[in-house]
């Protein structure tokens, strides 16, 4: 039980409890707090494991960029203050049952393949890869996985590694990542004609409410 | 441009490259030019259009296309003129290096004949470094030239699949090989065409005007009105130029082949140059068609000579038909010849089949063309599958055939015997084309061709091409005595002057030939302006009936004229003199040793006096005598200064291009020395003298060597003098014959034409020829096309129409079952489908969550059988 | 020192309590400073004294005063807010701004985690102070407090582009993100900052503080907070403590800004005098090799070090100066501005810096890069000299107390219309 | 011991986030709140991912190099996602996925 392993299981259970929060919460914006938590504490894991960047990159992606978008996206879309759309019981046991026959059969594999290959995942790799490492591999200078049959090598062995490259995924995940700014912009664009007859002829504004074309002006 | 200067400072090749392309690049331009005119014209109500219309020279298009096309041409002649020199200059101090060396090792040798035992080995290492010393200057020559004067890059390259290897596959090559041949041949080329773009100018000024009546085409309304071609013509010229220059420039068959074309169908352009005139179009049609049959043989050669020998290079096919100088074990004795053996197909082993050379054997020998560090030239054994850089063998009546093949182009191409007469009718077209086209340039294109490929041609080959040109030039002659157009008369002189060459190539005297081409073009070019001159003097009246006594109207013209007649009489000092003799010299060295063939050397005797006659009769009817048509004479005028410039250019040219020192020389003329660096080895090895003293021994090659070994040059050189003293006679003779009849009226033509009806009738009709191909080919193919048009129309129309109304019964019943039973099952299918999708459509909700829900149920089933056969495949 | 390595991990987590403890002090009381000067500076560039009384002199207590009225204030929450989110808010926006200091070294390698991506780590935690501000804002419940959040939130996300942009430029001249690893480049004379490198890093140090007072909310871009407009932003509904918790967040963040700026613009801790580190490794080197000099005299080492902490605080205390100084100058812009202030300009001219310093490393000969240095430092430090000497020279209107003037709207004589009025 | 932290335990947890954001897509109403179980699977992938690289030394680059992905096309994801939740707020003035129901069958 070494520190490694509290601060683990203080994230793991952070994470886990906050998802569990997210599900069963019917307020769509603490949904999104307990969301947050659940990703600061999963970039919490990866600096655990000592992927820094990751963790960084988590944060700095999720946290600051889509969470904040998310809660963009509630409140450009808010009826009232505190959105509320409730779902009958039934559905709630069809997927909590669901659910649950998902994990055990994932928790079931684990086990599986803990029978299989007892030496599997135990071993830990001296030496994380840094972010030195990480830009090369993605200009495809540094070595990268050995080519083969992935399933097939054994965890602990590290072998000869082959020159691989990720700039071509790299590249496309930029340019997909144009596209889509272009594409977002051009889908949420205020449409002329709705935004002019929304907020005249809208039954559920009024009322000190805020409604997501004011705030449209914004953002 | 940096790189321009140092292109040309290294490879002075690409001189004559910019002096082909500067053509090209003249027809691009006016038909540009012409383009937009046309386009501006289509929208000259437009502002736009009426500018560009404007620009482009509106309705008064004026000598703008003329002086691009003169400029482009002289260009290109300034340009081959550079190269030239440059060319004889570095070959010129090579070779006198050389001669010292050679005259150097000679003298050792006869020392070491005469010297004691003592010194012999000395000497013996003295010769031998002497001998390093002119081997490492030939070849230090052969490199300076393939590296300055040679030039070649992939046009296209199309492999079989899965080929990635750069040998092999078919690769067509453009390229450029400059010897003194073709160096020669571009500054001959460029400068008279230069001179008649000139003279046309002045020729062709009255197609200047938008409208020109042209007198000789009657339509309902009196003559026919048409718009002036000038631009048009020059850019034929410049096209015509351009393929011209391409086709001495080339250094494969292909390249050439292209050209080949090229120029064809430009001469059929420009003969048929006044389509609207019915004789016009014919002849063109009549000349493009009857190369169409030369080129078939061409096609026939060229493929023949791919499918064996795989490539189209000259040096390459020379190389691999004709045996090296020298191997790894010193000289070859039957170096440079065609060796001809028998290959047993059934003794085959690894090394290839069986090789036993024999003088008069089924096959030919094929050598590589890129030999191996070690090899010897006269193999046992050659490998059956033909690689370019391997022994092997092929066919010897093949190799004839290709020959023959390739001289049939060139028999189409230089009008000779069977397929001659298009050229007369091409006379049809402007003055300057027959000038350029059929006296200077492209009726040499054959003769040039031949020259080339000379050593394609076996021995039996050479003898058809021989008595070809003998026939043509005999036949030629006769006709143009009683041909009474002046166009015509020259016409035919053209063609009996491609016999001469045609013979002299075919006798061995392939610098004799080539010689005569070059002269010949000049004072050709000389006549054929002279009589354009003549016909604009006298307003495009053709006929010596109606001319006489025009010496005094022309002078210049005249006496130019006059110049260019002694010429090709063979009058000595004049250019004609130095090539004819060393033509009939040929011939008679050849007879010496081939006794069976005199023809060969009487008929170009006996025309040599024929060629004479007819050229005083043409010139004393033209310029002497009274005048035998009044109104001729009175608007016979001289031309214009563009027009008689170039005539006396090219008589001072014809007077004097082919002098030598000394010039009473026959055989010290520069130009002929010029062609004969040209000359391919494999011309002396086949008619040359072989000295047998020092040769080694190579086994049963001995003989065939010596039974191959002739000497005619030999002859030829001890008996010049008599063969032209011969001619020389001859000449005087038919010349003073000339001058009684028609100079001083002692005979009458008209009696003689009296006394041999019969003869003249034939002689008028050239040989029946014409008639001949009409009945034994024209008119079977007319019956042959009748046949087979009825037969289209009645029996083949007929099985359509019946297949088509089968069709139509069978579709009916088809469209019955159609509708009945496949639409039904059809039907019945998509009746299933909908209702089943009536019934399974309730599944998709059409709710998210639903979706997800099943999502994640497979997800989880996947997983579960997942586990299952990972366990499975673990445990088991 | 058994003990010690046998019990590593619950050294490192003790270690961990105490930096952290330092550092959460550091940010509280650097807070209470920058408080208290705010409200000074603020005072003298309206010509006021600002705070004189509490405390003596300078009114140097007048924070701690503030803050025990902020304690025993009463802390109350909207009956229309949503009380979990209302009170989520102030400790994330806090948090974001103050794990900042976690990755940042105040000397060297005085630092609580040293991170090989240090740089990127501060930007990312501190991208997260703008949820606490949305959740505040939302929470509140309140029309005012959601448009302070939003703006707020939409001005942080879309500054902190160009922010990362500028940051990018040096750290593409030092070649790594390890904060640490960038100042030591910039050691030696200051025309090794990379304030002075190149033209790109110089122009991206100016573009990078704007987008940081934009990303810390301080005037002219403080539309989160607009009082004119929006009653006092996402914070309307706050008080006591849990309003402190914004300030503190607010003066960590600045304070996190500006350190990142002397880090990688200002040569962090060095003194920019030359040829210190010469003359050090010479001492070094005359007194034994260093290692063993570290062996022996580490105290000399840990003393050097604080030194270095002085400096480094120094520095980023005159950028947090500066930033005040600015908002109580500049007059606020109005939001759509503050976008395309961020938008339409810093976002390209950001970009334009990263390409330029990308081909100044590899496009521009040598030796204009070795001296192009040394010529933009004495151009600047030429300027700055001229300024200073101005700013000397010309006469100041001192405060009213100190000229006593009774008329604080009007200063020299009276004018004869007011003059005549009784 | 069973407490060692290995391997399991961050399959395990990915495995929860996992079956956390099916769950959530599958019972939320809102749009919005589907688009954050997206964004839960997403993480338990990255987990995932990130884990084998820290416990396979083979993997201890691309794990990161895939999270990394996984990350940026998430941050895609989500920006159309909105884009499309606002298009289908202005045509249905609701976030409620329940009216989007014109595929029904």
């Amino acid at each position: 039980m070494t520190l490694t392993d509290v601060l683990f299981y203080l994230l793991a259970a952070t994470t886990g409890i906050c998802a569990l929060a997210v599900v069963v919460t019917q307020n769509i914006v603490r949904a999104a707090a307990w969301l947050l938590f659940t990703l600061g504490g999963v970039s919490g894991l990866f600096f655990l494991l000592g992927a820094d960047f990751v963790g960084a990159t988590q944060l700095l992606v999720y946290v600051g960029g889509t969470l904040v978008l998310v809660v963009f996206g509630v409140m450009l879309t808010a009826q009232g203050p505190f959105i509320n759309m409730r779902i009958s019981a039934a559905e709630w046991a069809i997927a909590l049952s669901v659910g649950l026959i998902l994990y055990g059969v994932l928790a079931a594999s684990l086990v599986i393949s803990k029978q299989l290959e007892p030496s599997a995942g135990q071993s830990v790799s001296g030496e994380m890869a840094d972010s030195t490492v990480l830009g090369q591999s993605l200009l495809g200078q540094s070595q990268a996985a050995p080519a083969g049959y992935l399933a097939g090598i054994p965890a602990s062995v590290s072998r000869e590694r082959k020159k691989m490259s990720y700039l071509l995924p790299f590249e496309i995940v930029s340019v997909h990542l144009l596209v889509v700014l272009i594409g977002a912009a051009y889908l949420a664009r205020a449409k002329r004609r709705r935004s002019a007859v929304v907020p005249a002829s809208s039954p559920q504004r009024g009322d000190g409410r805020t409604n997501g074309q004011q705030l449209g002006v914004t953002v | 441009m940096m790189n321009l200067v140092e292109l040309f400072g290294e490879h002075p090749g690409w001189y004559f490259v910019a002096a082909t392309l500067t053509p090209l690049l003249s027809f691009v331009l006016i038909l540009l030019a012409s383009a937009m005119w046309c386009a501006g014209r289509a929208y000259r109500a437009t502002p736009a259009g009426a500018a560009i219309f404007n620009l482009f020279g509106g309705e008064e298009r004026g000598r703008i296309p003329a002086f691009v096309a003169t400029g482009a041409i002289a260009l290109a002649f300034v340009f081959s003129l550079i190269g030239f020199i440059r060319f004889t200059a570095q070959q010129s101090t090579f070779e006198t290096q050389i001669n010292q060396l050679q005259t150097k090792l000679h003298q050792l040798q006869t020392q070491k004949k005469t010297a004691t035992e003592k010194w012999t080995h000395e000497l013996e290492e003295e010769i031998e470094a002497e001998e390093a010393k002119l081997e490492n200057k030939e070849k230090m020559w052969t490199s300076a030239r393939s590296y300055a004067w040679q030039g070649n890059f992939d046009w296209l390259r199309i492999r079989p699949a899965g080929i990635r290897d750069a040998d092999n596959g078919t690769v067509l090559q453009l390229g450029f090989k400059i010897d003194s041949l073709s160096a020669l041949m571009f500054v001959m080329v460029t400068f008279i065409a230069t001179l008649i773009h000139v003279f046309s100018i002045g020729y062709m000024s009255e197609e200047l005007q938008p409208e020109v009546e042209d007198h000789q085409v009657h339509t309902a309304h009196g003559h026919l009105v048409r718009r002036g071609r000038f631009g048009r013509f020059f850019m034929f010229l410049s096209l015509f130029c351009f393929s011209m220059l391409n086709l001495v420039l080339a250094d494969n068959l292909f390249q050439v082949f292209l050209s080949w074309e090229l120029v064809g169908i430009c001469s059929y352009l420009l003969i048929g140059f006044y389509t609207e005139r019915q004789s016009a179009s014919n002849a063109a049609n009549k000349a493009f068609i009857t190369n169409r049959i030369g080129d078939a043989g061409f096609i026939l050669g060229l493929l023949i000579l791919w499918t064996n020998l795989g490539t189209f290079n000259f040096d390459e096919i020379f190389q691999r038909v004709r045996a090296p100088l020298s191997d790894t074990h010193g000289s070859v004795d039957v170096a440079g010849r065609i060796v001809r053996g028998n290959v047993d197909p059934n003794n085959t082993t690894k090394a290839g089949q069986r090789f036993t050379p024999d003088e008069d054997g089924s096959q030919v020998l094929l050598f590589p063309h890129r030999p191996p560090e070690h090899y010897h030239a006269i193999v046992s054994r050659v490998s059956d599958n033909p690689k370019p850089d391997q022994h092997s063998a092929m066919p010897y009546w093949l190799l004839v055939a290709a020959g023959l093949g390739i001289f049939l182009g060139c028999v189409g191409k230089s009008a000779q015997f069977p397929l001659q007469v298009w050229l007369p009718d091409a006379m049809e077209g402007p003055t300057p084309v027959s000038a350029l086209i059929h006296a200077a340039t492209m009726v040499a294109a054959g003769v040039y061709l031949v020259g080339r490929c000379y050593p394609l041609f076996t021995y039996d080959a050479l003898v058809v091409i021989a008595y070809t040109g003998g026939i043509t030039l005999f036949v030629a002659a006769t006709i143009a005595v009683v041909m009474t157009d002046i166009k015509k008369v020259l016409a035919y002189s053209t063609v009996s002057q491609l016999g001469y060459m045609m013979l002299a190539l075919g006798v061995g005297g392939w610098v004799a030939g080539l010689f005569h081409l070059m002269t010949h073009a000049f004072f050709k070019a000389l006549l054929f302006l002279c009589s354009g001159s003549v016909i604009y003097g006298c307003h495009h009246e053709q006929d010596m009936l109606k001319m006489g006594g025009l010496f005094p109207k022309m002078k210049i013209t005249a006496l130019s004229m006059l110049a260019g007649v002694l010429a090709i009489a063979g009058i000595p000092l004049f250019t004609g003199w130095y090539s004819k003799d060393a033509i009939l010299a040929q011939a008679l060295g050849f007879i010496y040793v081939h006794p069976q063939h005199l023809f060969l050397f009487l008929l170009p005797l006996v025309t040599a006096g024929i060629t004479a006659f007819y050229m005083a009769r043409m010139w004393l009817m033209t310029f002497t005598g009274k005048p035998r048509d009044e109104h001729v004479y009175e608007h016979a005028h001289e031309s214009p200064w563009t027009m008689t410039a170039p005539l006396i250019i090219l008589a001072v040219c014809s007077v004097c291009v082919a002098w030598g020192w000394p010039i009473y020389d026959a055989e010290a003329s520069w130009l002929e020395h010029n062609v004969h660096h040209a000359q391919h080895h494999a011309v002396l090895a086949d008619f040359g003298h072989v000295d047998f003293t020092e040769s080694k021994d190579h086994g049963e090659y001995w003989v065939v060597a010596k039974k191959q070994a002739q000497n005619e040059r030999l002859y030829a050189f001890h008996n010049h003098h008599l063969a032209g003293n011969l001619a020389l006679g001859l000449v005087a003779i038919s010349l003073a014959f000339a001058g009684l009849i028609y100079w001083k009226r002692v005979l009458d033509p008209a009696e003689a034409k009296e006394q041999f009806p019969s003869l003249h009738a034939f002689l008028m009709d050239k040989w029946r020829f014409d008639r001949l191909y009409s009945v034994i080919l024209v008119r079977p193919a007319l019956v042959v096309g009748h046949w087979l048009a009825w037969f289209d129309l009645h029996v083949i129309d007929g099985l359509i129409h019946l297949l088509s109304w089968l069709t139509v019964l069978a579709s009916k019943w088809d469209g019955i079952f159609d509708n009945a039973i496949v639409d039904g099952l059809v039907n019945l299918v998509g009746n299933v489908m909908y209702d089943a999708g009536a019934r399974l459509r309730n599944v998709q909700t059409g709710y998210l969550r639903s979706y997800v829900l099943f999502l994640v149920l497979a997800a989880a089933g996947i997983f579960m059988v997942l586990a299952y056969f990972v366990r499975m495949a673990m445990a088991g | 020192m058994e003990w010690l390595s046998s019990h590593k991990e619950l050294v490192d987590g003790i270690l961990a309590i105490v930096e952290a403890s330092l550092l959460v002090g550091f940010v509280a009381g650097s807070a209470v400073f920058f408080i208290w000067l705010e409200r000074k500076v603020a005072g003298r560039i309206q010509d006021r004294l600002g705070p004189t009384r509490v405390g003596g002199r300078f009114g140097w207590l007048q924070t701690i005063a503030d803050g025990v009225k902020l304690l025993v204030k009463e802390d109350l929450i909207p009956a229309d807010a949503d009380q979990m989110l209302f009170r989520l808010g102030p400790y994330i926006a806090f948090c974001g701004a103050f794990a900042a200091f976690i990755a940042l070294p105040f000397a060297n390698g005085w630092v609580a985690k040293p991170l090989s991506i240090g740089v990127f780590f501060i930007l990312a935690v501190m991208s997260t102070e703008v949820f606490g501000i949305i959740l505040a804002g939302y929470g509140s419940g309140s029309k005012w407090a959601l448009f302070g959040g939003i703006r707020e939130a939409a001005q942080m996300v879309s500054y902190e582009v160009p922010m990362a942009l500028c940051v990018l430029v040096p750290v593409i001249v030092a070649g790594s993100m390890d904060l640490n690893y960038v100042s030591n480049q910039q050691a030696g004379g200051i025309w090794n900052w990379y304030l002075f490198h190149d033209p790109f890093t110089f122009l991206a140090f100016w573009t990078y503080f704007t987008c940081a007072t934009a990303q810390c909310k301080r005037a002219p871009f403080d539309l989160a907070e607009a009082e004119s407009e929006l009653v006092a932003g996402f914070h309307t509904e706050y008080s006591g403590l849990r309003w402190s918790f914004f300030f503190m967040g607010e003066y960590g963040a600045m304070f996190a800004v500006s350190g990142i700026a002397v880090l990688l613009f200002l040569g962090g801790w060095q003194t920019g005098i030359p040829f210190l580190p010469e003359l050090s490794s010479w001492l070094a080197s005359a007194l034994g090799d260093p290692e063993q000099l570290y062996g022996r005299y580490w105290l000399g080492w840990v003393i050097g070090n604080s030194i270095n902490v002085m400096v480094f605080v120094v520095k980023g205390w005159v950028l947090v100066f500066v930033q005040m100084w600015v908002r109580w100058t500049l007059p606020r812009l109005r939001i759509d501005q503050v976008m395309m202030t961020c938008l339409k300009y810093l976002l390209p001219i950001s970009c334009a810096l990263l390409m330029g310093v990308s081909l100044w490393q590899v496009a521009v000969y040598p030796w204009v890069r070795s001296y192009f240095s040394y010529v933009l430092c004495a151009v600047c430090v030429g300027l700055f000299a001229w300024m200073a000497v101005k700013v000397v020279t010309t006469p100041s209107h001192l405060p009213v107390s100190v000229t006593g003037a009774t008329n604080l709207w009007h200063r020299g004589p009276i004018p004869p219309e007011l003059a005549q009025k009784p | 011991m069973i407490f060692a932290v290995g391997l399991d335990h961050f399959l395990l947890l990915g495995a929860l986030l996992f079956v956390c954001g099916a769950v959530c897509m599958a019972t939320k109403r809102n749009a919005i709140g589907i688009l954050m179980g997206v964004e839960l699977v997403l993480n338990a992938a990255t987990i995932n991912f990130v884990a084998f690289a820290r416990y396979n030394p083979v993997f201890q680059v691309e794990g990161q190099i895939f999270a990394l992905f996984v990350i940026v096309l998430a941050a895609a994801e989500a920006a159309i996602a909105l884009a499309i939740v606002l298009n289908f707020y202005n045509n249905h003035m609701t976030v409620d996925v329940d009216t989007a129901e014109e595929l029904k069958g």
